[in-house]
């Protein structure tokens, strides 16, 4: 139904995609896979007319088109769910998700009762209970993604790109969405999906064509791959075990948490963090992580509650006050509180750390080179210098950027929000192992994943929250994805 | 925060209530920013104190014809007795001048006129200022040279009427040639970059500079002095300011146009509380511009 | 409609500001609270809060408009010229100046969306442009010799000041159009998030054109109002209107950074901004002490609105 | 230092559009060229220059600063007021200018940070309060009968403007700052993305308020080489002012959005439009059709500009 003939797209004299075709299937899932920078988001970029090719074609039922605009891919019937998320902050859920295609009179006056009877019918669909009356920026990150999706699925569309729709999805609305996705395969829609979470692949793939540095290694049905073979084909190589063996945490206590509270968001939460220990926080979305997470940074307090560092009580009202108490955080929304768009991947990832790299008020330039190349090589971060403006870096290498800065400093207390959101496997496990490192070298991780795999291989112990409340302390390696999802669902 | 605003209203109390018998003077001036205007002005409201049973309100235009007319349609809403109105424009301040007719309100108009003749006029014609500034070039030349003129803000009356009088004695002297003529915004900086940039463009090919006030007038003469070339040219300006009657007498400044801002005042303020008592006076008192020079310099400097 | 119904209330910190000025001048002065004062002020903002509503579009873009002065002015210029008594039907005058406008704010427009220059500086661009193309066409002379007809129009009807009238009309209908019509949210997306807007089909260039364009016909019915009212067409007219116009507009709310704003929300900027200036002059505050008063005034307003609105 | 030098390139579009018009200058004047004419342009850049370097910091936040001029004059008021002859020392008038305009600056800037005011509203009141503050202080009247140790600081030295030499001056210190130094980093980084900037542990606050006070500083210093160079303390010195800095700084590529721009960029503005104002007298264009020109040359050079840069 819809094919890339011989697409090829270069940015600023780098090929970024060399020329390669492919076929999109009615009424099939299509995966997209490869490594962090393959070249996924700019393939489906192109094909949704967000990108000029720089030559080949773009063949839609037979016939060669060339969309000058997401507007003509759209009304083609081509609809993509970005990668990026772009929300509207100050506009509503329900004027989000309609964006382009309000219900409205001859005149363009629009039916406000229509528009909001089908974003909720949309949300719906995906399962997500979100009031279509609230203001955008007042959303999760979560919660913005599922909006996006409902946007693309309100077109109506026979193609839709989905640019990893799940990365800061859980268990709860990503079945959800699996569930949105067989329906419209019933109806005959072709579905093309990127995703760095293995287990969807093989879940709801009929077909896999694999990326790597912009060339198209292979397309086959998903019948005759698995994920060894895929990853191979993916990494160039194989790869052993994903998750590194856990070492032993220590008994010293160095962040106490006591009645933390911030209504609505959560309530009464006591946490203890060991050295060398990794505690994971899971919960279904909204169960108050991010923001939890947020209070023992600095970047929203709460109002009432202690922590304590190394068992001296802290206030904690900015980051740099959390910094300056060994705190470091990578946070859960890369584009809003992560990346600084303009400066380059170097100053991005010596941001926090530049004191390091500093004679008083000076940078030292050498230096501060030198660091940010050795993280880019530590993180295997695919960028064409460290001078590439971060924003043209893809979003899994964006993400590993930010781990680089938030690691640079050597905090003590490492707060992991969806660390590994929309990195591929291959620097997954890169990134596991390091986590893994920095435990054994003592310092203290908080660790929050959707990812339960995850959450259970890495962490020492579990905290689960529901609704703002501890629910329950577990052992992780005496825990599993059933019982923790049992507690985490609100009853 | 509402003690903050209260607070800001308890320092004027109820400075506008009138008392009986009390005669409410509105006055509009021009622009309070613009030495001249603000020295006239003054004089206006210095005056006026010293009349008992009389009340001034002053208020400023700052250059806006819209605002002035908003300004007078304001003073006819708080019942004022008789009107100065000192025009930003002749043609744009006219409306004021309808609307306080309308309103059966006298007006007195002040150093300018509108379209609409007020019910007394005080003041002097621009077009002479121009006239007499350039007169004394001529003078200086013999008839003959090269001149350049620094406009005002375009467009506004002051700058037109000035330029329409120095065009009356080029075309009497048909030695005398514009070589260059250019607005410099009533502003002394830009009047001083704009001649810095001349002496470059027309060096040698100019004798003399009539700049339509003073401040440019003192920003040509510091370009000119800076250039060490004041010698060769002839400067004058008008309004007669401090700073300008201090250059005349030192002798840097060649010469100014003296208008009488007291007297223009004084007169306005005369002229109206004539009108609100129903007194018969002349309409149109017109105080005449005059030239000064380092000889009568003596005259027009403060007394110590 | 909820988010914008909203807003009101979120402005409402500058209501109480805009109410205990209003308190304060009626017992200070006899004046203030007279029908015939307030008619005065309505009149007074109505150039204003046309301009103010005009701008909110680009604004409201993430653009910006610093030609609205001296489009003001040539406008006037245009339609005065048009407008000599017995030429001329009294709808060609008016249709010259809102054309005039209408193309200062298209080319505006045209420059920024396919230009790709920024709007401060293709707009600054336009206001000197403007300016010098008004005092070319008038020959630097103020355009007199308006016709009774036109000028009429800055008069009363039933005792309501025809501006007044013009820039409610004016409000009503941006109001309703930025509300509820899908153009109008289509306003709000692209200040919001141009990409986002981009992606979703908007076409961003037509965005922009219109709220341009409809910015320039504004300033050009601001420009006839005015030239109506001071009867004559004055190429240097308007100075820094501009900076009234947008004051008004942030004050009201609406974010310089694009997608934030209400109309309800520049009309209460527009008023604050006619009271200010009418209380001043009523209490007869020296001009001088005027400005800093003024300056202190909006800022604190503000100050308060946003304190009001976070809490 | 790569990302700075890279830039220069970046804005050769606005360098080549220099050199074209002082060729065609040149074929069309004898003097444009000559030593003593170029002298005068850098004289005159060189207060437009100073406070476009200042305001560069300013934008690089994001924010903006229109109280420039009205601040300039305030500066130069309370210059020339300490500038008697006789009375103090040299050194003296000079602090006070500067120290009032830091005061400006830091005001704004704890408004912006502290108050959560919209830079545009702060410093739009500023504008108007420091207008009004200058005219207080100086009584309506320039302030005039300043020593010659001070006026001679418009002087020249070694046959170089003095003036110029401070905005060379500046402009070194500023591009090293932005360079080089961390607070510099920085500020790029909370234009860039406040909230990220703040989440990386920078403390936003410190930096505005850093921000706004140079600009203040610089501002300050332009005002009291004003008073200098026009031998007053003008009240209604520098009016608009503001917006030939803040063009400057914008056709040298500095985004209003914030976190993009370079001194260097910012020095070729300030050459282009100081190059225009002085070719345009040289070639004794009529005032009127300056500023039509004077418009679409600084529109056209951006356009030119953008356009090279994105090939
Ligand atoms: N605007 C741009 N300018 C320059 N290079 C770009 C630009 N956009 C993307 N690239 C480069 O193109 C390459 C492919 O990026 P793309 O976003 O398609 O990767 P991806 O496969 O989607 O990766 P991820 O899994 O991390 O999302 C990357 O190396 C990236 O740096
Ligand atoms: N349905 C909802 N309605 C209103 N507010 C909600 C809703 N869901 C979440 N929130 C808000 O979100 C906040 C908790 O979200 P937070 O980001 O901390 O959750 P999370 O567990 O990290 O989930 P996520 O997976 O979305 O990051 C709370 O402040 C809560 O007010
Ligand atoms: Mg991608
Ligand atoms: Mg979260």
């Amino acid at each position: 139904m819809l094919r890339a003939l011989d697409l090829r797209k270069d940015f600023g004299g780098l090929t970024v995609l060399h020329p390669l075709s492919v076929d999109f299937h009615a009424g099939e899932v299509h995966a997209l896979m490869g490594e962090n920078g393959a070249g996924k988001s700019t393939l489906m970029k192109v094909l949704a007319g967000l990108y000029q090719p720089d030559a080949g074609q773009v063949q839609w039922r037979g016939e060669i088109v060339s969309f000058g605009s997401p507007h003509d891919a759209l009304t083609a019937g081509i609809a993509m769910i970005h990668q990026e998320l772009m929300p509207i902050p100050d506009l509503t859920v329900a004027e989000n998700i309609t964006l382009g295609v309000e219900p409205a009179g001859p005149l363009g006056f629009i039916n406000r009762k229509q528009q909001r009877q089908r974003a909720l019918e949309l949300l719906h669909e995906l399962e997500a209970d979100i009031n279509p009356d609230r203001l955008m920026r007042t959303l999760t990150v979560a919660q913005t993604q599922i909006v996006e999706i409902a946007k693309a699925l309100g077109r109506h569309a026979d193609v839709v790109l989905m640019d990893e729709p799940t990365a800061a999805l859980s268990d709860h609305e990503i079945a959800a969405l699996f569930r949105a996705i067989n329906r419209l395969k019933n109806r005959g829609v072709a579905i093309v999906y990127t995703t760095h979470k293995m287990n969807e692949v093989f879940q709801l793939a009929d077909r896999i064509s694999i990326l790597r540095d912009g060339r198209l290694i292979a397309t086959a049905p998903a019948k005759e791959l698995n994920p060894q073979k895929l990853i191979s084909l993916m990494v160039g190589r194989e790869l052993a075990d994903i998750f590194p063996p856990r070492s032993e945490p220590g008994r010293e206590p160095v962040l106490e948490v006591s009645g933390l509270t911030r209504e609505p968001a959560y309530r009464d939460i006591n946490l203890t963090l060991h050295r060398g220990e990794i505690l994971a926080l899971a919960g279904l979305m909204g169960a108050g992580r991010t923001e939890i997470a947020s209070a023992l940074y600095g970047l929203t307090p709460a109002t009432s509650g202690s922590i304590s560092v190394h068992g001296k009580k802290v206030t904690l009202d900015s980051p740099d006050t959390a910094i300056a108490h060994g705190i470091g955080m990578v946070t859960e929304d890369r584009k809003g509180l992560g990346i600084i768009p303009a400066l380059s991947l170097r100053e991005n990832i010596s941001l926090a750390a530049l004191p390091l790299f500093a004679r008083g008020p000076l940078v030292r330039h050498t230096e501060e080179t030198n660091a940010a190349r050795h993280q880019i090589q530590t993180f295997a971060i695919k960028a064409s210098s460290p001078e590439q403006p971060i924003q043209q870096l893809s979003g899994g290498n964006q993400q590993k950027a930010l781990l680089a800065r938030c690691l640079l400093n050597e905090p003590e207390i490492i707060i992991l929000d969806e660390p590994t959101r929309g990195i591929d496997i291959g620097a997954k496990s890169e990134i596991y192992a390091v986590i893994q490192k920095l435990a054994s070298q003592g310092k203290a991780i908080l660790l929050i994943s959707s990812e339960l795999p995850e959450v259970l291989a890495l962490s020492h112990r579990i905290v689960v929250l529901r609704q703002g409340k501890t629910i329950a302390t577990l052992e992780a390696s005496s825990s599993d994805q059933e019982s923790l999802l049992k507690l985490a669902m609100p009853l | 925060s509402l003690a903050v605003v209260l607070a800001l209203f308890t320092g004027c109390k109820k400075s506008s209530t009138r008392k009986e018998g009390e005669i409410l003077i509105g006055f509009s001036s021009r622009d309070l920013s613009a030495e001249y205007t603000a020295k006239l002005s003054e004089a206006v409201v210095d005056y006026a104190k010293t009349k008992p049973g009389v009340r001034l309100v002053m208020v400023d235009a700052q250059s806006d014809a819209q605002k002035q007319l908003s300004q007078i349609e304001n003073f006819i809403s708080q019942k004022a007795d008789v009107i100065i109105l000192n025009p930003c424009e002749l043609e744009a301040s006219t409306p004021a001048v309808d609307r306080a007719k309308a309103a059966g309100i006298p007006i007195v108009l002040v150093n300018q006129v509108t379209k609409s003749a007020g019910d007394a006029y005080i003041g002097s014609n621009d077009v002479d200022a121009g006239h007499i500034a350039m007169e004394a070039i001529a003078k200086q030349l013999s008839g003959k040279g090269g001149v350049l003129m620094i406009h005002g803000i375009m467009g506004t009356s002051a700058q037109l009427q000035r330029e329409a009088g120095a065009r009356e004695v080029f075309a009497k002297y048909p030695g005398l040639k514009l070589v260059d003529h250019q607005t410099a915004s009533w502003d002394r900086a830009k009047a001083m970059s704009l001649t810095e940039n001349w002496i470059q463009a027309h060096r040698g090919k100019f004798q003399a500079i009539f700049a339509h006030n003073d401040e440019m007038a003192m920003g040509a003469l510091l370009a000119l002095e800076r250039a060490g070339i004041k010698k060769e040219v002839y400067v004058i300006g008008i309004d007669a300011i401090a700073q300008a009657l201090t250059a005349v007498k030192e002798g840097r400044l060649d010469a100014t146009v003296f208008q009488d801002a007291v007297g223009q005042g004084q007169g306005a303020v005369d002229a109206a509380l004539r009108l609100a008592r129903k007194q018969p006076g002349a309409k149109e008192n017109y105080i005449p511009f005059r030239l000064v020079t380092r000889d009568n310099v003596g005259e027009f400097l403060p007394k110590k | 409609m909820p988010s914008l119904d909203r807003n009101l209330l979120h402005r409402f910190g500058i209501l109480i500001v805009i109410l205990l000025i209003g308190l304060g001048l009626s017992l200070t002065t006899d004046t203030f609270l007279s029908l015939s004062n307030l008619t005065n002020v309505a009149r007074q903002v109505s150039i204003n809060g046309i301009l103010a509503i005009g701008v909110t579009f680009v604004l409201l873009t993430a653009g910006v408009d610093l030609s609205l002065g001296a489009v003001v002015a040539l406008s006037g210029v245009a339609c005065a010229t048009f407008a000599h008594p017995g030429e001329h039907n009294v709808t060609l005058p008016i249709f010259i100046g809102l054309a005039t406008g209408a193309a200062c704010g298209l080319t505006n427009g045209i420059l920024v969306t396919k230009g790709g220059v920024a709007p401060f500086i293709v707009t600054l661009g336009m206001m000197t442009v403007a300016r010098g193309l008004a005092l070319i066409a008038s020959g630097g002379r103020p355009v007199a010799d308006m016709s009774p007809s036109l000028t009429n129009l800055a008069g009363d009807i039933f005792g309501i000041p025809i501006p007044l009238l013009c820039f409610a009309g004016v409000a009503l209908l941006a109001w309703i159009f930025l509300r509820d019509f899908r153009l109008g949210r289509y306003i709000y997306a692209v200040g919001g998030n141009e990409n986002a807007a981009r992606a979703a089909g908007i076409s961003v260039t037509k965005v922009k054109l219109f709220a341009y364009t409809t910015c320039g016909i504004l300033t050009g019915l601001a420009g006839v109002v005015l030239a109506a009212r001071t009867t004559t067409g004055q190429p240097n007219a308007g100075i820094a209107y501009e900076l009234d116009a947008i004051a008004a507009v942030v004050i009201g709310g609406t974010s310089l950074a694009g997608g934030v704003g209400t109309v309800t929300g520049t009309i209460l900027g527009v008023l604050l901004i006619g009271e200010i200036n009418n209380g001043l002059d009523l209490l007869s505050v020296s001009s001088y002490y005027q400005a800093v008063i003024k300056g202190v005034i909006i800022v604190g307003a503000v100050w308060l609105d946003r304190r009001q609105s976070r809490s």
